[in-house]
């Protein structure tokens, strides 16, 4: 049976002020994989992190963890968050230590951890994201690639069990972008859930191994990328660009129709490959 | 983000002349901070509610909200002078012994609380109504009419335009804080609050130098003068409030 | 009796209506019509040579150099998104840092001044917290005494030695409290009722203590706290 | 003869801090192009544009407008700044006034225009970015995509000969930078000079007719895109990726050859109809 880590049910979120961010989404992120959610900007996002992570308080509906109900107990909100890990889109907004490693620490601390376990999981989160090196390093004189790998270790210090990332590449240059998320994928064998946000299409298309697709605060559409990206319906409706593996793809199968027996290519390898059959 | 901002944007009377907007609410204003009968000022009140509600389509509910704003200090202050404490038991008309003095009320104290409440009242409709009505934009077009140094404009325009740029920049930071517990403990929020005012401050600090150099890519030298649209005066609303402000003022004579 | 009857219905009305306010209040802004207009254009009239001398202060510093524009304009903004914090006070309730303290030290009393000036204009518009007629008030006591008190105890401690902490606590938390007694005095003076205006300013001080006292420790400590992390940086 | 409007002869510069953020870069824009200048974060590209238009004062070399050295004198440098634009990649930086009509209206006033010519200006730049009906918006209700196109109004209004756009779709989504783009072409098809910084080399391809690749504070490279993005050497010393229409390009000559008598495909519709071909 599917194991679901998160699922909300008709969840509803309204700011103070009467804006209706989040409507009737009902969404299940399944433990393991590796999740995209795409739409444009404004769509409701972050809201729905931040309102899955227990920092918005949901004005309706339901959000199950581990098929429990959430409540908002002061101590049921604290595990809750230090489980459901949010890394913000603008690393200059979440970092805020005079150096890296009293950063990193900054939730472990909060959690209450003893000393020695807290630096055991700062010294852990910093291997991991490969900025050892900067452990000393003033924080506002990192590059933006590095001030983004710092805002991730800030998250992997508090070991949560599914991480969100709001846009992880919209900051940083294709090379820094391209080892991110080589970098999800290891967190993702590691077992972490990892559910991201992204414009990028092309960079989603081959990574995600299931997509959610948000439009003005609700759930759009959802499905495998194979299905969602080629559904001319769902892409134009939500202003979705196909990703350019599938242009190419569908451009191939004019010329040589009988490609369509094969699997639809998931990556660059897999299209050159089919590119290359008679 | 701000309620009253929004609905200044996005009331009915927006386009009306700010010079009259701002005319009808302070000469108001000025008729009741100068007579003091309660039946004068829940008239204004009436009137002012009547514009906000019913012309400027301001919903009853976020006008009803904002009426409760002021009740904070309202209620602690007109506490202040209606209560009075003495060791002369013949100065209270009402009141209760608390050792060797009395905690009570006096009726001119009362009644300055009443004029004080009705009053205070009154004029926050006043304030309301160009509050609600006027962009903060066309406000500083009025203290620019009205000769203010221009360096104090010129300061406004800034700090309105960045308010909002900093107040979102705070609020991310204090949900990404949240979200790694920072506010878990007393001593833990003094700690994350410090945090997250001291890089708002180095953040203001940049964002003031960056804005410079953007604003010299323009030929910004010194000036940041703009060019602000021309209003049209409009002789009937002008005759309204002439005939508003004159029948307060009768109302105040005659009551 | 009649007036007893007053009594009693205004008490519970008064009681509803504490209950119904959500909003804290913001540290002491007397509000909109609430002074007598002989006191409110006395205290404007008190208050217009600090302005004049504050204008002329940022007239000079922003005619040296150009972008000083700019650096004032993002102070005037943080200081004013400092005041729209939520404090989480020593008493447990939340409360709104006044930001006088920390204002003096890192601008100085006379751009603070102009500063307090224009924040307290924006919180009378947009928030409805103070008011137009009470603005001389208000800006006499957040932007002129207040500041100026913080400003000479931090010069003074430090002179004297003092570390750097306690210095900056007492300045904060002092600046804070002159804020509260001034607007204690320009009540008892406005409202002096039959006890005479020296019991009035104590009945006034008195009732609000209660919120301020811990209010300005609170800001005394969180200020330490924002003026370590800012030096370190 | 081909017509430089701006040119750098050896330039440089190193902030009062000592940094060296330019060295040695001799760069000549050619008039009515559409250029793009790739390269990671921190190559030097924001101090480059700055230094262009005089904002920032070279440490070194020589620049040329229109073939004339730039003097720092009062009066030529306002007219540097009039003739050569820079739209900034966070409008938040740029935007100052709460007003949108205001805030375009800044650069004209400091130009010394009369009253009347300064609302057609305005107006005209408002029209042209498509933002007519938010003239009495204020600036903190409009969405990113809606900022960016004031802050290119911003500039249009001084009437530039040539713009710099820095990052200009980084913080919008695919739909508003596709917008972005074609709005581009169509200033460009009008007279203007458009510069473009970028990581977005999918975006850049078919639209540049000259590409400039810069690294670590000197010019890396340059040429014209078909060239740029074929030469291994360069896209792999900085660090670049190849636009995946190169790489289908590419795979497609591996199973036909033949196709190689062709040009080089500079657009996903000359790349699929040269798929077709048998």
């Amino acid at each position: 049976m599917t194991q679901y880590i998160i699922q909300t049910k008709e969840l509803e979120f309204s700011y103070p002020d009467g804006t209706k961010a989040l409507n009737n989404m009902s969404i299940a992120f399944e433990q393991g994989k590796k999740i995209a959610i795409i739409g444009p900007n404004g769509a409701g996002k972050t809201t729905l992190f931040l309102t899955l992570n227990g920092v918005h308080r949901a004005t309706g509906g339901k959000i199950y963890y581990h098929n429990q109900p959430i409540s908002y107990g002061k101590k049921e909100l604290l595990a809750l968050r230090k489980n459901v890990g949010i890394v913000f889109q603008d690393p200059n907004i979440q970092l805020f230590s005079a150096n890296v490693f009293q950063e990193v620490s900054f939730g472990p601390i909060n959690l209450g951890m003893p000393k020695a376990m807290i630096k055991e999981k700062v010294m852990e989160a910093l291997s991991k994201t490969d900025i050892t090196y900067l452990k000393d390093r003033p924080t506002h004189f990192l590059s933006g690639g590095q001030k983004k790998r710092v805002s991730i270790a800030d998250i992997l210090a508090m070991e949560p069990e599914v991480i969100f990332l709001d846009e992880p590449t919209a900051f940083v240059d294709p090379k820094t972008s391209e080892e991110l998320m080589n970098f999800f994928d290891l967190l993702n064998h590691e077992g972490k859930t990892i559910v991201l946000s992204t414009h990028d299409i092309d960079k989603v298309y081959p990574w995600a191994d299931y997509v959610f697709v948000m439009k003005d605060g609700t759930l759009f559409a959802e499905g495998v990328p194979e299905e969602i990206f080629q559904n001319e319906k769902v892409l134009c409706e939500a202003d979705l660009q196909k990703p350019w593996i599938i242009e190419v793809y569908e451009a191939l199968l004019k010329s040589k129709p009988y490609l369509k027996e094969f699997a639809v290519p998931k990556s660059k390898q897999e299209l050159f490959e089919l590119m290359e059959k008679p | 983000m701000i309620s009253i901002d929004h609905y200044a944007y996005m009331n009915r009377l927006k386009q009306i002349h700010p010079m009259e907007k701002f005319a009808l609410s302070m000469g108001t204003l000025v008729i009741c901070m100068f007579f003091k009968t309660w039946l004068l000022h829940f008239s204004v009140i009436a009137f002012m509610s009547f514009l906000i509600l019913y012309y400027a389509k301001i919903p009853f509910k976020a006008y009803f909200k904002l009426m409760l704003v002021p009740l904070a200090f309202l209620s602690v202050g007109v506490l202040g002078i209606a209560v009075t404490i003495t060791r002369n038991p013949s100065l209270l008309t009402y009141g209760f012994k608390v050792g060797n003095w009395m905690i009570g009320v006096e009726k001119q104290g009362f009644d300055q609380a009443v004029l004080t409440f009705s009053r205070a009242y009154a004029s926050v409709t006043c304030l309301y109504f160009l509050a609600l009505t006027t962009p903060m934009v066309d406000v500083i077009w009025i203290l620019k009419q009205m000769r203010v140094p221009r360096i104090l404009t010129e300061m406004m325009t800034i700090i309105y335009r960045f308010i909002f740029v900093l107040l979102e920049t705070a609020s991310m930071m204090y949900l990404s804080q949240e979200c790694r517990l920072g506010y878990a403990s007393i001593s833990k929020s003094y700690h994350s609050l410090g945090q997250l005012v001291s890089n708002l401050f180095i953040k203001s600090f940049q964002r003031s130098q960056e804005l410079f150099t953007a604003l010299s890519t323009r030929g910004y030298t010194g000036s940041l003068e703009v060019l602000e649209e021309e209003y049209v005066y409009c002789s009937k609303n002008i005759r309204f409030i002439i005939i508003a402000e004159i029948f307060f003022i009768g109302l105040a004579i005659l009551l | 009796m009649h007036f007893k009857k007053y009594i009693r219905y205004t008490s519970v009305f008064a009681f509803i209506a504490v209950l119904f306010s959500t909003q804290k209040v913001y540290a002491m802004h007397i509000m909109e019509g609430f002074l007598p207009p002989m006191w409110a254009a006395l205290w404007l009239v008190v208050s217009l040579p600090f302005i004049w001398m504050g204008i002329q202060s940022i007239k000079r510093i922003t005619n040296e150099s150009a972008n000083m524009k700019m650096l004032l304009g993002l102070c005037g903004a943080f200081a004013f998104v400092l005041s729209s914090l939520k404090l989480p006070s020593v008493t447990g309730s939340c409360s709104h840092p006044t930001g006088v303290g920390l204002s003096a030290i890192l601008f100085g009393p006379a751009a603070t001044s102009i500063l307090a000036l224009i924040v307290l204009l924006f919180q009378a518009i947009l928030l409805a917290h103070g008011g137009l007629t009470t603005l001389g008030a208000n800006v006499f006591s957040m932007g002129i005494a207040g500041p100026i008190t913080s400003y000479l105890l931090f010069r003074t401690l430090n002179k004297a030695g003092t570390s750097k902490a306690i210095s900056v606590f007492a300045a904060a938390a002092c600046g804070n409290l002159v804020t509260y007694i001034v607007t204690s005095i320009q009540l008892g003076l406005a409202f002096p009722g039959e006890v005479g205006m020296i019991a009035a300013i104590g009945k006034f001080m008195g009732i609000f203590a209660l919120t301020q006292v811990p209010l300005a420790i609170s800001e005394g400590l969180l200020t330490v706290v924002i003026y370590n992390l800012l030096t370190s940086h």
